[in-house]
């Protein structure tokens, strides 16, 4: 095949991975021509800045989904870490400690998550179910339910920016580019993949499935961390209520950045779409002046439409396996393999 | 492949009592489903020795009316889960149809009309959410998600947030007091349970159900209408989630969108607890009766040893876990048992 | 099968003891007091979450609790209307408190707990926030949340004297009670001011990023806004770091400073009132609440009527004028 | 058949085994698995390793693989003992070719091929350029048609059995163990890989070859090692043993050679298909099938034989028409063939035959459930009759089931789990029963027992479809064989005509 073809087809191909593009560009079109204050850089500055929490999240929940796992723990890990970055036993530490150790609290966090996952049999829905009780609960405990403000030095990392552009944009364009990176380019990025898209082949190469499984959960874990060091100090503050629900919003973006659910298929790229289309339709409503439970259902129909276009998607590659001959169990979704299987 | 073995096949083809009688015990069937009564024995004893009154009849009728709303709302998920699926909108449709109910009472002030009307809101939004699952084929567990953002928010917008209430004094009497000073919701459970276990396996259509969840391939070949079965499974989950937040209205002697949202977690935790299978095609409402009362306990024992509210968290995580872990070591151990 | 048993017991045995050992600790805080109980009586409380203000308002419950001697059993339902339900209803009939002290996570579900108490002969005591039906409710002191609004109003109507004031409004969760009050009390006042002029209101539901996201959004949609009305003390640190991040955090006299009042009067106003980067905090008289609650039960238990049976406490105003005189008497600023 | 054996490249005795399995015992749960293994291979030998399922064909694999640990005994690789797990048999230069595709659908061809070594050399990342350079080569030397970045997901069975190849010879190892290699390919795939596996062996490479084909067997192996319950029963130069020999040698016993006797056809009609597409490449197939007669359908892999049979049991497309004895058929809905009284044996027994695990019983009643209902509309079921017919059902095919009917159809042999996704469908006499490789992966012994059981089925009027990539199979026991080829019906012939070289040329776009 001639060079022409393989970009040719390595184009396509992008187009195909990440169809969320063009819709975040209308998007940002359509809100642009309707309120002029919209299409101005500070606002752009604004989305990025409140987008950066949640896409460094979600690139860690992208790789815990992409083994055909979950993590429902994400919000409380949010939430235990900020607890811990506010905790006594380090308050008063010089700054680049206080983060790595949050960090590396967070990654214990992820650890415990992924050991669970894989020694045990409990689906991943499960313990994270359980963990996110847990994780809760001991932010709970350190914090007493306080509200606790955050000495100066810890704010910078929520606030502060370097060459015009905000600390977080920064760190969430960083994880991005390096989420991207060891997803495509080091073997455990590959391994997460191949874990994801078939498990018994993995086992049958002697890939080290559970140190993967482990790994992949442990970044999350150690994101998510990262997630609430940017959040935290942007509300320059802990609050007892930080990160419910966040678990959900985090999923949505991966989902919604065309990652499926099965494992196997995805990009950090569409994650990073999917975060900022969540953010953008967000910035919007409350431009538009509307009810915020107005949010709740727009996102709601936005993530309905993108599994529906995914699972179209699936069907397609699906049929093509079955006319040649084999079949094998359906990934779409079980209910219409007299179609797709 | 002897041929002694083939005829002990013969042998068995004589439909006797106790033949019959191996053949049940012989699977996995309601001596599992029993499985986790132990712990919650366990459990009870360890707790009334460490609390006063937790034996008492009043507080039991308390743990038993207080479980009231989540074990109603877990037999719809159960027979969900049964299908290999699960259902996150669960908490959402119960402030839906709560709201929805509610506000014909407290309007029209007619009792029936506003129990029918909750009963249709939750039904009609399950068979919504079913047709999207099983017709569309769309992974459950994106898309109750996608109707837990649209629902709770749909509610929440059309009652302005606001709580309607009251509702009148005859309907809050429901969950407060009964037969034998039972409240009429608790034997409402007992009721329901007693019927969706028979549903579950000495029907057709609980059959079904399983077969869903064990095989869909297999069920369609066999020719069992999977979507039709796929889609009622929603259906019949969002009619006991309306059922669940009648009687939390009636509870709460009023009803807001949000009421049912802290509830899914008990829900879903409950069912797992109680030992059915995530991935489908095993369980039974006697395992999901046991996970509700267990959490009911726990919580119950635990706020009467005046067990700060996020220690009560770290506990109930911890027990979801290790019942669900004790539940996969065995079926762990089986899956190699039938390899071999 | 029967290593599934053994395994069930496994789990269940561990964890009971993990249990034990759970609260082997916090048992012997809170549970000793209901063992002790037998003459001392015993206030059941139930709050609807912990924060600042709620933490001091435990506070005083438990120290007017002290001093009239008696012993107090803590419970907090985070936020879920139910559980609360649950734990009065485990207060009245297991623990047999005589007398319970809530408050309400929802003003109208927290009905179907005060009947039960009447029905027990238990006096329930509501604080903070309003319960809708009355009847079956010994004593209530709350805040005055329109009266709040009115006065952040009235400090908004003096600084308007000076400068035309345009407005970002903050207003807190929708489904609850007190932040429709301290919105529509604010609101009412400035009907028809030609000076101020609301230009965004943005629903926070309480949720301090949702404060965050929500100001910086207006100040971008809006960047003349030069006044902020921020319904409660906890949401200030969200709409502060929305401002630095804006450059538009600014001491008063500044040209950039942008008027801000609060209600509440935690550590948070206080602090910003210091700094002078906050111009007003209502502060809500929490100390009133413990007192004038115990004090009611003590006359509910000895039989007798409470009167008034509903208090509703004004918020005293602290602002830049008044705070070297009154700052003292706001909780915030006494820890 | 067995007249054209390869009698070259007998191992000289003085090659050191590549491949040594030194009395090898393992058991599962108390089961014996295999029990004092032994037996070598060396360079430049392909030994065929045959044996009836679950005689420890795929025991003795895994073993040797590393992913299953012996409990006594001791496998050794030119000399070397191996250590436990997967690593040890791929350092020591043992590569397996697994049956069931061991592939990541989602990852490229080259990462597949690589998945052990995709880090580039000298760097710490993984690089397209390099595992497309390093999979190349690999790939035209199996002679694959598809590049090193095509996603595994596209590609058809044959092309990932390549694959799976392909990413045994890239270690380029010293031995290789092939299990079942052709067992879902089409003619033209298994002559490519017979051929590669050949080109091995005149390589020297040391080639254990599991397969249930006894053909490739005589073709490709020197030495067969038999198994049968776990022991060695035979290991002697192929040309010492004849086909008939091998049988009873897999079985213990001697079979009842060739085929049951059919009796002739009636005369009226039971099935007619006209026009009949799957929306896919399958179209334009029209044939009828008269009550009692059995019709095989022969073809390629992927020439369409399975489509035609979910078309028709209304499992795929609804283009074309389906008469059930004169009276049309609903197309795309299964319900309506089960009601015609069609029934559907799948090639896919352990995802479509039954379930795995709920009881036996559950799976022999679900076909109709309702006759096992004391009332049909509110479908409430009765133990007892459900009993009774399951038992029924179980003794009609001859069902061994050791642990009752209440245990999980997982814990039957492959033959036995084939018998009840037959068994389910005799509740009433089918008017037509559609099988789809019904004898696939299962051993001598139930493969006759269920021979018997289509013939006599078809003696009583039953119509049958068969499916069946074994050539001799379709022949023996089929009235006519309609011949696939390229999702079309090239040509029905009648028993007198067809042959195997007849049913070749058609299914290969020859002319009658």
């Amino acid at each position: 095949m001639n060079p022409a073809t393989v970009v040719h087809g390595r184009l396509r191909a992008g187009v195909r991975r990440e169809p969320l593009l063009p819709v975040l560009v209308i998007l940002l079109l359509a809100l642009a021509a309707s309120f002029q204050e919209f299409a101005t850089v500070a606002n752009f500055r604004n989305i990025a800045v409140q987008a950066s929490p949640l896409i460094i999240a979600a690139v860690g929940m992208t790789y815990v989904i992409m083994t055909a796992g979950i993590d429902l723990s994400v919000g409380s890990m949010l939430f235990l870490a900020a607890a811990i970055e506010s905790s006594q036993a380090i308050v008063g530490l010089p700054t680049a400690l206080v983060f790595a150790a949050v960090c590396a609290a967070g990654a214990l966090m992820g650890l415990l998550n992924g050991v669970a996952v894989a020694f045990t049999q409990v689906p991943a829905l499960i313990v994270t179910l359980a963990t996110m009780q847990v994780f809760r609960g001991a932010g709970g405990h350190i914090t007493g339910q306080q509200n606790i403000n955050l000495p100066a030095n810890l704010l910078g990392i929520g606030t502060g920016s370097l060459l015009g552009v905000p600390t977080p944009v920064l760190l969430a364009v960083a994880v991005a580019l390096a989420g991207g990176f060891v997803f495509s380019r080091t073997t455990f990025g590959r391994y997460v993949q191949a874990v994801g898209s078939s498990p018994d082949a993995a086992a049958n190469a002697g890939l080290p499935v559970r140190s993967v499984l482990v790994g992949a959960y442990a970044l999350a874990g150690l994101l998510a961390a990262v997630a609430s060091l940017t959040q935290t100090a942007r509300l320059g503050a802990v609050q007892p209520s930080i990160g419910q629900g966040y678990e959900l919003t985090v999923i949505t973006a991966v989902v919604l950045g065309g990652t499926t659910l099965f494992g196997g298929r995805g990009s950090i790229g569409g994650t990073v779409l999917g975060a900022l289309v969540l953010t953008t339709v967000q910035t919007g409503l409350v431009f538009s002046g509307a009810s915020p439970y107005i949010f709740d259902i727009v996102r709601g129909s936005v993530l309905l439409a993108a599994v529906l276009a995914a699972g179209a998607r699936w069907r397609n590659l699906a049929h093509a396996v079955r006319l040649t001959g084999r079949r094998r169990p359906s990934r779409d979704g079980p209910y219409n393999s007299a179609t797709s299987a | 492949m002897e041929p002694s073995a083939a005829i002990s096949a013969a042998t068995t083809a004589q439909p006797g009592r106790l033949a019959r009688l191996r053949d049940r015990t012989r699977h996995v069937g309601w001596l599992a489903d029993l499985a986790m009564l132990p712990a919650l024995i366990v459990l009870i004893l360890v707790l009334s020795t460490m609390t006063d009154g937790l034996l008492t009849s009043s507080n039991l009728i308390n743990v038993l009316s207080q479980s009231a709303v989540v074990a109603i709302a877990a037999i719809g998920a159960t027979f969900v889960i049964l299908t290999g699926g699960i259902d996150l909108s669960t908490g959402s449709v119960i402030g839906a149809s709560g709201v929805a109910s509610a506000w014909i009472i407290t309007s029209s002030g007619n009792l029936a009309a506003g129990i029918a009307v909750g009963l249709f809101t939750g039904t009609m939004i399950g068979l919504v959410v079913g047709a999207v699952v099983a017709r569309l084929n769309v992974v459950p567990f994106a898309v109750t998600l996608a109707a837990l953002y649209v629902v709770s928010g749909g509610t929440t917008l059309l009652s302005h947030g606001k709580t309607i209430a009251p509702v009148p004094m005859g309907f809050i009497r429901f969950s407060i007091d009964g037969p034998g000073g039972i409240p009429y919701a608790v034997w409402l459970v007992v009721l329901l349970y007693v019927i969706a276990q028979v549903v579950l396996t000495r029907t057709a259509w609980g059959r079904r159900v399983v077969h869903v969840g064990a095989s869909i391939e297999v069920a369609r070949i066999s020719g069992v209408n999977v979507v039709r079965t796929g889609t009622s499974v929603y259906a019949v989950a969002g009619f006991f989630s309306a059922i669940a937040g009648l009687v939390l209205t009636s509870g709460l002697a009023g009803a807001g969108a949000s009421m049912g949202n802290p509830l899914l977690l008990n829900i879903v935790g409950a069912v797992v607890l109680g030992g059915t299978r995530l991935s489908g095609g095993r369980g039974s409402l006697l395992r999901t009766g046991i996970g509700v009362l267990f959490l009911g306990f726990l919580s119950n024992g635990m706020s009467l040893l005046g067990l700060q509210s996020y220690d009560q968290l770290i506990v109930t995580g911890a027990f979801i876990f290790l019942a669900a872990s004790a539940d996969g070591l065995f079926r762990w151990r089986r899956r190699r048992a039938v390899r071999g | 099968m029967n290593r599934f048993g053994v395994a069930r017991y496994v789990a269940a045995v561990a964890v009971a003891s993990l249990t034990l050992a759970g609260c082997g600790s916090s048992a012997s805080s809170d549970g000793s007091d209901a063992a002790t109980s037998a003459k001392k009586r015993t206030i059941g409380v139930s709050f609807d979450l912990l924060n600042a203000i709620r933490q001091a308002e435990k506070a005083s419950i438990q120290k007017a609790a002290e001093a009239a001697g008696y012993s107090v059993v803590f419970d907090v339902a985070d936020q879920d209307a139910q559980k609360q339900a649950s734990q009065i209803q485990d207060l009245i009939q297991t623990k047999k408190v005589d007398a319970v002290i809530v408050i309400a996570q929802d003003g109208q579900q927290i009905a179907s707990s005060a009947s039960l108490a009447k029905a027990r002969k238990v006096p329930f005591l509501a604080i903070d926030r309003a319960v809708a039906d009355q009847q079956n409710v010994t004593f209530q002191i709350t805040g005055d949340p329109v009266a709040d609004g009115k006065a952040v109003a009235d400090e908004f109507l003096a600084a308007a004297k000076t400068k035309p004031l345009k407005v970002l409004e903050l207003v807190g969760g929708l489904t609850d009670q007190n932040a429709i009050g301290r919105r529509d009390g604010f609101n009412a006042a400035l009907a028809g001011q030609p000076n101020i002029t609301i230009v965004s209101q943005v629903p926070t539901d309480w949720n301090p990023t949702q404060a965050l996201d929500g100001t910086s959004n207006a100040l971008q949609k809006d960047p003349t806004i030069n006044a902020i009305y921020i319904p409660s003390d906890f949401l200030l640190p969200s709409v502060q770091s929305a401002l630095t991040a804006a450059k538009k955090l600014a001491p008063i006299g500044d040209p950039k400073h942008i008027f801000m009042v609060t209600i509440d009067g935690d550590q948070n106003g206080c602090k910003a009132m210091q700094a002078k980067t906050l111009d007003a905090d209502i502060a809500t008289p929490v100390e009133e609440f413990g007192k004038q609650a115990i004090a009611a039960v003590t006359t509910a238990v000895g039989g007798k009527p409470v009167d008034p049976k509903t208090v509703q406490a004004k918020g005293l105003t602290l602002n830049q004028a008044n705070f070297a005189t009154t700052s003292s008497q706001v909780w915030g600023c006494a820890s | 058949m067995f007249e054209h054996l390869h009698h070259d490249g007998e191992p000289t005795a003085r090659q050191p085994a590549v491949i040594a399995v030194g009395n090898v015992s393992k058991s599962f749960g108390g089961i014996s698995a295999v029990d004092g293994v032994s037996f070598t291979v060396s360079g430049g030998e392909v030994v065929a390793l045959v044996g009836e399922n679950g005689a420890g064909k795929s025991t003795i694999k895994n073993i040797i693989g590393g992913t299953l640990r012996p409990d006594s005994g001791h496998v050794s690789f030119g000399g070397a003992p191996a250590v436990e797990g997967v690593g040890s048999a791929k350092h020591s230069g043992v590569a397996t070719v697994h049956q069931e595709t061991s592939l990541f659908p989602d990852l490229t061809v080259a990462e597949n091929i690589l998945i052990d070594r995709l880090r580039s050399p000298g760097r710490a990342t993984v690089r397209a350029g390099h595992l497309r350079r390093a999979a190349t080569p690999v790939l035209q030397r199996v002679g694959a048609g598809f590049g090193p970045e095509a996603i595994v997901r596209d590609l058809s069975a044959g092309q990932r059995q390549l694959v799976e190849i392909a990413k045994a010879l890239a270690a380029d190892p010293h031995a290789i163990v092939f299990d079942e290699p052709t067992a879902s390919l089409n003619l033209v795939e298994r002559e490519l890989i017979m051929g590669i596996v050949e080109q091995l062996r005149a390589d020297g490479v040391a080639v254990l070859y599991i397969s249930h084909y006894l053909e490739e067997i005589a073709r490709l192996s020197q030495r067969v090692v038999v198994l049968r319950d776990g022991r060695v029963v035979a290991d002697r130069p192929t040309g010492e043993v004849d086909r008939a020999r091998l049988e009873s040698l897999m079985v213990g016993r001697e079979l009842a050679q060739g085929y049951p006797p059919l009796a002739p056809p009636r005369d009226a009609k039971a099935l007619s298909v006209l026009d009949l597409g799957d929306g896919g490449r399958v179209s334009g197939v029209s044939f009828d099938i008269a009550e009692g007669e059995i019709f095989g359908l022969a073809g390629l892999m992927g020439s369409g034989r399975t489509e035609v049979a979910r078309a028709i049991f209304g499992l795929a497309g609804d283009i074309g028409r389906v008469e059930v004895s004169g009276r049309q058929l609903r197309r795309g809905s299964v319900r309506a063939c089960i009601d015609a009284e069609m029934a559907f044996v799948t090639e896919d027994r352990r995802h479509e035959g039954l379930f795995l695990d709920r009881p036996i019983r559950e799976s022999l009643s679900i076909v109709d459930l309702d006759s096992v209902c004391r009332s049909r509309r509110i479908g409430w079921l009765d133990g007892g009759s459900e009993h009774r017919l399951t038992h029924e059902l179980a003794s009609k095919v001859h069902l061994v089931a050791r642990g009752g009917l209440g245990a999980d159809g997982g814990s039957l042999s492959g033959g036995n789990q084939q018998k009840v996704a037959i068994g389910k469908w005799l509740v009433k006499r089918p008017r037509l029963i559609i099988l789809d490789e019904p004898t696939r992966g299962i051993d001598v012994g139930a493969k006759a027992e269920i021979y018997r059981l289509l013939v006599d089925l078809a003696r009583s009027g039953t119509s049958i479809l068969l499916i069946s990539s074994e050539m001799e199979e379709v022949l023996g026991l089929s009235h006519r064989v309609g011949v696939m080829h390229d999702g079309r019906l090239a040509g029905i012939l009648d028993r007198s005509q067809a042959t195997q070289e007849s049913v070749i040329r058609l299914a290969t776009g020859g002319a009658p």
